[in-house]
């Protein structure tokens, strides 16, 4: 029942936020154009394949053009096609983005449930496990794994999920902790329900929502530190058509040839500014008492 | 009102704790990845001298010995501050931290003494006006603040002085800090330049330091904005300002002693939350300025393979990171009445 | 002679998501200066929000009709609300929750501080020296409680504290919105006793808002019940509660326990309507012993009954 | 309200004291005692500073801090006296006798002679062979150092080499002073704790400057050495009085310290901004270097072990195009396998850029097309990656895929040695860059000898080419007109195979500010990154 009226809250939620907040339908336009680049990118990218990497044949013609009508976003120092590298780079940060949110969210709403839900020593020994990987920031946790596991996709990725995960175990957990304590849970494992039903059932649906909303902001945020790793050349190779890459080729032309940094970071800032505006309206509308108009009325 | 010594030492206590369990974690890392733990303890070596140094590493790690001797005596390495020599500089790890550490700190406190003020002067601001166009915009500037990519940001700071002709790279001209006889004691230039009456090098070091400083401090700002408009919306809403209100007294009483106060200590936490990622955008900005600090040594770990310079920076951060949140604990309760110290 | 509080056809609401919920429906109502009023009524009748209206504290989402003037100053007119140099000069309250309504991170000497230089440009030592006055009239020792933090005191200092600041500003109207349900029976009769004798040593006007009459009489020559937004009876208390004369006054008056009084404490069925429930007829017909036909199809509206008391209800009209 | 007056007033009376101290105090100081400082922007952090085991990126310091008994001059290929006044040999070329300079001094003051000759070459040699560290080969072919009296020393050989050339090489060939032995409180030369005595800072050189202050991730500071033999000779009353080699590991960040007037000798400023630079009054001195960028293939692993398919490879390579777009035209095309002006440099050994060509070497290879070849380069370089780039997307067009692996330095290595264990684990293709220690072919074609495991990274094991190799060498000593003749023929067939191609050689624009005189002469392409500071003339 209660879990029913949750999804229900959420959903209305957005239909609330898409009539009556500007944010949400900027953050949604945003997004959503995103996720069309992520899916078209590729027809229509003018040259998909110097998107990919490739260095044109007419190269030496081409080499740092400036933002033209022929190249709205200039070429770099190889003479590709800016436009089209960034095109290609949505797919990428979507994926990257998605993943490590995913990942991190699965493993969190378990350890802070698990953590809130059975007491004494498994809470401690989760809690102190969510503290220890809080303490690490993903860069320095993408450094230690770039000297262990080499530069690439996977190191990125585990870097990100391991930085991640322990702040959806922090809210989750106390979300959880405050579900658990309520009447009808300690009635349903009185009465004899199985743990697995009650964590399922009344627990885990329960603190969905909130952590939901933050995870869609948390999209943005995960896209500004992978991006950050890879501007500092700890992730991806230096030939993917990510956004943060392109940016850290383009800094050594920095006073050169500007644009080829420009875009790429730009597009970082709009994708993270949709999520974020996404949840910040999602959570403005959860919230009755900021529903309210207000003024300074003393 | 003196601070209980219980409270401190439990909470210094768990944040030792915490460390221990990063170093074993990092420990971990090393002897889990694929590839010899000796080996990339000892960086990798090359040439003839390679065997030699890898024999050197595994006794330092003590390879032959149980997993948990082992970590037992990593431990002891890390807490004694021995860590060996980086692979890449050839000296004690923790020196070329400390040295490096210094300036990121330096960084990071400008841009904090900006970004937290301001960033919260605006929320209240906002906070006040909420619901107005001015609200709006501020969110809207509390927002981009805190989802612009740093590094693009402090590329665009750059690019915006070079044509007035001012760069501001390095930390101190270092001409001018010869010339003038500038030494360093704290290794914050800014604070040696003071001590010294050093206003030359004061002046050129504060000029080159408030570009990234700035840069830095757009996600503080965003930040505090965002969550001091939040705190401030609900501490104008208790019911103690209500009551104030109705004993008539002023706006900016009210504003300033009731509702500001009770949104300081929510302030308090979220920077001290906010300074350990601030952290990562100071090293990344550093970078883009050509600065010493944290960030390049980041850097340079990677392209010399040096695991112990790694470790040391792991431990560091993380250290950091928990003392600012045990410090922003202490400080926040003590400026909270109700916590009982 | 100028009014406390006079008020015309006053009606407040609250703003929700996309509809207006009416909190104080159409109220008129006039309170001689000097004199005790008490609103009583359950909660959610409409009484704090009008006590509210009065001490100037509606929040930003109210919204008003009609006209409220204290002491002669119009405060509301239409939607437009003005309270400038009415809060803690001309009215003053004192709140229902004493444990939230103190700032928790000012000591109570600071709190006093603040109200007396904002009302009366006190400095710090003037302040002090008033507070303790103030302090003592409450019958608080001073020394015990300027220097301490809302949190250190128990919930009766809390509230006296609160009464000595609500004091302190001077203002010869006092609100006070329940002042006692947060506290202890025997601190609640401490309380009532200690705002009579304030009340009479310096000569106030005492809105005193309670959903207990009993209380109310020992305190208040007139008084008004409030039902679902609406004043259903007003008049002097004694006589109220000696004979009251609405279905919802009795209901009221009955459901107080007595001492040496064997009846049963008759109740009631049924709820007051939810706020923003609206009806076509009489908002307490459904639980009304006495209702009629026309109970449900019309409202009635407040007629004399002599003795200078109104009722509303179609019994009388 | 008082408060914040007060305030006011303090903050306006430490603004007005900092002005006054600005006109009052700094600003005559500067007048006064005005010190001639020069910053140059040096691209690596400092491996370290041992004199005798150093070999790597602690060169402009080493090279500044420290003198050779002799230097090389590539305007005549020749040697001439730095420590060492003159030297003779013996008729079969195994018996040298050097004659020292008088009155030289160590920074601390003691005395260099014969002694000090006798332990740098002995401690070079001896930790070469007891650690396998440093570049203390050059001296394998000593057997004997033998001191005559305080300034003639007699070496005696076991095969005949050009001792000359060999006491010019850029590493292991420093000439330290005995006292150190003392200070770093060890007893033997080869005891390791001298080495870590050096890398704290120390320094016992005689070079014209000496370190002050040493941190080798950001800064080292060399202050001038009053003492110095040569200031009479070089007579440049405007040498700078501190020299800082300032670590900026960025390019742009070394362009940005110009424009700052921060920095006043950049030695790797991004090639697309040199121009610019160039157009804003700094001077642009382009030195090309004796330092190659080679692309070798690992011979032993399907597909690089068949010739026609690296031929295929060498011609998809686009020569002009990476010269023009990689190096922004900061670069020769390389020929055969040795640097333009090096002793053995072959113009006539050049690969063209023919697509059809290299089809048809592919087909003949039989490798069918969609073929993956990996190739490690070191990615801190800009143009390795350009050119990793470049290359990739040329075989793409001839159908080879290229899986592109950027590696640190110390990665790319550990990839390339592995041909010799697992040939299948080491990359297809691999770039090694390569300066020499000494003026020989010897040092770029022994990239290919097969006893060379440590840099031979093609796995190249060819018993003629070893043996024209080995007998070329000891043939220096004494001819080496024939010498030259054999190295050119070995040079011929590995190139003619396709083994290993000399992709570019480097030219290095350093850029000078124009407070900063630079004369050509302080460059020198041999001591790469090393800048003749006593030459170098600060202007006001």
């Amino acid at each position: 029942m209660s879990e029913v009226k949750e999804v229900l809250e959420l959903s209305h939620a957005v239909r609330r936020a898409w009539i009556r907040s500007t944010r949400f339908k900027v953050g949604a336009a945003l997004s959503s154009f995103v996720l069309l680049l992520a899916i078209l990118g590729p027809l229509v990218a003018p040259y998909p394949s110097e998107g990919m990497g490739a260095v044109p044949p007419t190269a030496a013609e081409r080499t740092g053009r400036p933002p033209s009508f022929e190249f709205p976003m200039g070429t770099d120092n190889l003479g590709r096609d800016v436009l089209s590298r960034v095109l290609m780079g949505a797919r990428l940060a979507l994926i990257q983005i998605t993943t490590v949110v995913a990942a991190s969210l699965a493993i969190g709403l378990v350890v802070g449930v698990l953590a809130a839900y059975y007491r004494g020593p498994i809470e401690v020994a989760l809690n102190y496990l969510t503290e220890v990987f809080l303490a690490l920031p993903a860069i320095v946790m993408a450094l230690a794994l770039r000297l262990a596991l080499g530069q690439g996709f996977h190191t990125l990725l585990f870097s990100l999920i391991l930085s991640w995960w322990p702040w959806y175990a922090r809210a989750s957990f106390v979300y959880a902790r405050s579900v658990v304590e309520m009447d009808y849970v300690l009635l349903a494992r009185l009465a004899g329900v199985p743990d697995r039903v009650v964590l399922l059932r009344h627990v885990l649906w329960n603190i969905l929502q909130p952590v939901l909303v933050q995870a869609i902001t948390d999209l943005g945020s995960v896209l500004l530190e992978a991006s950050a790793i890879n501007f500092l050349g700890l992730g991806l190779k230096p030939d993917e058509p990510d956004w943060g890459i392109i940016a850290q080729n383009g800094f050594k032309y920095i006073t050169s040839m500007p644009w080829i940094s420009l875009f790429p970071g730009l597009f970082i800032l709009l994708t993270a500014l949709g999520f974020s505006l996404l949840g910040d309206a999602l959570r403005e509308e959860l919230d009755p008492r900021l529903r309210r108009r207000w003024k300074l009325w003393f | 009102m003196p601070l209980s010594l219980s409270y401190l030492v439990k909470r210094v206590a768990w944040s030792i704790t915490v460390i221990v369990g990063v170093v074993v974690l990092s420990y971990l890392i090393i002897i889990l990845s694929p590839g010899d733990p000796a080996v990339k303890w000892a960086g990798h070596p090359r040439g003839p001298g390679a065997a030699k140094a890898v024999e050197q590493a595994r006794k330092e790690l003590g390879l032959d010995q149980p997993l948990h001797t082992q970590i037992l005596n990593f431990l002891r390495m890390v807490f004694t501050g021995d860590l060996g020599l980086s692979i890449a500089y050839r000296q004690p790890v923790y020196d070329v931290l400390w040295r490096n550490l210094a300036a990121t700190l330096e960084l990071l406190l400008v841009a904090y003494a900006i970004g937290v003020p301001l960033g919260s002067f605006l929320g209240v601001f906002a906070a006040l006006r909420r619901g107005k166009r001015v609200d709006g915009v501020l969110q809207a500037i509390g927002t981009v603040f805190a989802n612009t990519p740093t590094f693009w940001l402090g590329l665009a700071i750059f690019m915006a002085l070079l044509p007035s002709g001012f760069t501001a790279y390095g930390r101190v001209n270092v001409s001018l800090a010869l010339s003038t006889g500038f030494y360093t004691i704290t290794g914050l230039y800014l604070l040696d330049a003071l001590l010294q009456l050093n206003f030359p090098v004061f002046v050129d070091a504060l000029v080159r330091l408030l570009p990234p400083a700035l840069a830095v401090a757009a996600y503080p700002v965003g930040v505090c904005l965002r969550i001091g408009r939040t705190l401030m919306a609900d501490a104008l809403l208790e019911e103690y300002v209500r009551a104030a209100a109705a004993w008539g007294v002023k706006r900016r009483t009210i504003v300033w002693r009731y509702a500001f106060r009770a949104a300081l200590p929510g302030l308090v936490q979220v920077s001290g939350l906010a300074f350990a990622y601030s952290l990562v955008d100071a090293m990344v900005v550093e970078y883009v300025f050509g600065r010493e600090g944290l960030g390049r040594l980041l850097y340079d770990a990677v392209s010399v393979n040096d695991f112990r310079l790694a470790i040391g920076l792991l431990v560091i951060v993380a250290a950091f990171y928990l003392i600012v949140n045990t410090l922003a604990d202490i400080a926040q309760a003590l400026i909270d009445p109700r916590v009982r110290l | 002679m100028v009014l406390a509080v006079a008020s015309r056809n006053l009606s407040i609401g609250y703003e929700e998501l996309d509809s207006v919920v009416w909190a104080v429906k159409n109220v008129s109502l006039e309170i001689e200066r000097g004199s005790a009023f008490c609103l009583a009524g359950e909660s959610g009748c409409g009484k704090s929000t009008l006590g509210s209206a009065i001490a100037g504290i509606l929040p930003p989402h109210a919204v008003t009709k009609g006209v409220l003037l204290v002491n002669g100053k119009s405060v509301i007119n239409g939607e437009v609300r003005d309270y400038e140099g009415v809060r803690g000069r001309r009215v003053t309250y004192i709140p229902q929750n004493p444990g939230s309504s103190l700032s928790p991170y000012l000591k109570i000497g600071g709190q006093f501080y603040h109200v007396l230089k904002s009302v009366h440009g006190l400095e710090k030592r003037e302040a002090f020296a008033k507070a303790r006055d103030y302090l003592r009239k409450v019958e608080l020792n001073p020394d015990d409680v300027l220097e301490r933090y809302p949190h250190e005191l128990s919930g009766g200092m809390q509230q006296r504290a609160a009464i000595a600041l609500a004091l302190s500003t001077g203002a010869e109207l006092l609100v006070a919105d329940e002042p006692t349900s947060a506290l202890d029976a025997h601190l609640r009769l401490q309380i009532v006793e200690l705002l009579r004798k304030l009340r009479e040593e310096n000569g106030l006007t005492l809105i005193f808002i309670s959903h207990d009459l009993l209380l109310a009489s020992a305190l208040c020559e007139k008084s008004a019940v409030m039902y679902a937004g609406r004043i259903v009876e007003i008049g002097d208390t004694r006589r109220i509660m000696e004979a009251p004369a609405h279905p919802y006054t009795r209901m009221l008056i009955g459901a107080i326990p007595r001492l040496g009084d064997k009846r049963p404490l008759r109740s009631y069925p049924g709820e007051p309507p939810r706020p923003g429930e609206e009806k076509v007829g009489c908002p307490f017909y459904d639980r009304c012993p006495s209702s009629i036909a026309k109970c449900t199809r019309e409202k009635p509206s407040l007629v004399p009954v002599g003795d200078g008391r109104y009722v509303e209800c179609w019994l009388y009209a | 309200m008082r408060r914040g007056v007060l305030l006011a007033g303090i903050v306006a009376a430490v603004v007005a004291a900092a002005v006054l101290a600005y006109f009052f105090v700094y600003l005559p100081s500067q007048q006064r005692g005005k010190i001639k400082v020069v910053v140059y922007a040096y691209l690596d952090r400092i491996t370290g500073i041992d004199p005798s085991i150093e070999d790597d990126t602690g060169i402009p310091v080493i090279g500044v801090v420290y003198e050779t008994l002799v230097r090389y001059d590539p305007a005549t290929g020749d040697v001439v006296p730095v420590l060492a006044e003159s030297w003779e040999h013996s008729e079969d070329g195994t018996l040298w006798t050097l004659r020292l300079r008088r009155g030289v001094v160590f920074h601390d003051g003691t005395p260099f002679n014969s002694t000090a000759v006798k332990l740098s070459i002995e401690r070079a040699k001896g930790i070469y062979e007891k650690f396998g560290r440093g570049s203390g080969y050059i001296w394998s072919s000593v057997e004997e150092v033998e001191i005559v009296d305080e300034y003639t020393v007699n070496i005696r050989l076991s095969y005949p080499t050009r001792l000359d050339l060999m006491a010019a090489a850029i590493y292991s060939a420093y000439i330290f002073s005995p006292s150190a032995l003392a200070k770093a409180g060890v007893d033997s030369p080869l005891d390791p704790e001298l080495e870590s005595w050096f890398n704290q800072g120390n320094d016992a050189g005689s070079g014209p400057y000496y370190i002050e202050y040493y941190s080798p991730e950001s800064e080292v500071r060399l202050r001038k050495f009053e003492k110095w033999w040569g200031w009479s000779l070089v007579n440049n009353p405007d040498a700078p009085d501190v020299v800082v080699i300032k670590i900026m590991t960025d390019p742009l960040s070394q362009y940005n310290g110009l424009l700052a007037e921060e920095v006043h000798i950049a030695s790797s400023v991004p090639r697309a901004n040199v121009g610019d630079l160039a157009s804003r009054g700094f001077k642009v001195l382009n030195v090309t270097l004796f330092h190659n960028y080679l692309l070798l293939f690992n011979i032993r692993r399907y597909p690089t072990n068949i010739t026609s398919f690296r031929l295929a490879v060498i011609h998809a390579i686009p020569w002009e195009e990476l010269v023009q777009v990689a190096l922004r035209g900061f670069g020769r095309v390389g020929k055969g396998l040795i640097p333009h002006g090096f002793p053995g440099y072959d113009e006539r050994l050049a690969y063209k850029y023919d697509l059809t060509l290299a089809r048809e070497y592919l087909q003949e290879s039989g490798v069918p097309k969609g073929t993956t070849i990996e190739f490690v380069y070191q990615g801190e370089y800009e143009e390795n990656e350009a050119f990793a780039q470049l290359l990739k997307s040329r075989l793409a067009e001839i159908g080879i895929t290229v899986e592109l692996k950027p590696l640190p330095w110390i990665a790319v290595k550990d990839a390339g040695k592995a041909v010799w264990e697992d040939a299948d684990r080491a990359p297809h293709l691999i770039i090694s860059d390569w300066w020499p220690t000494i003026p020989s072919p010897y040092e770029f074609l022994a990239l290919l000898h097969s006893t060379n495991t440590e840099w031979n990274w093609a796995g190249y094991n060819n018993a003629e080419f070893d043996e024209l190799l080995d007998k070329a060498y000891e043939l220096e000593g004494e001819d080496y007109e024939l010498a030259l003749q054999l190295y050119a023929r070995a040079q011929k067939m590995v190139f003619d195979e396709g083994v290993a191609v000399n992709l570019w050689d480097e030219v290095r624009p350093f850029v000078v500010s124009s407070r900063v005189d630079l004369p050509e002469d302080a460059l020198n392409p041999l001591y790469i990154y090393v800048i003749r500071f006593e030459l170098v003339k600060v202007r006001d």
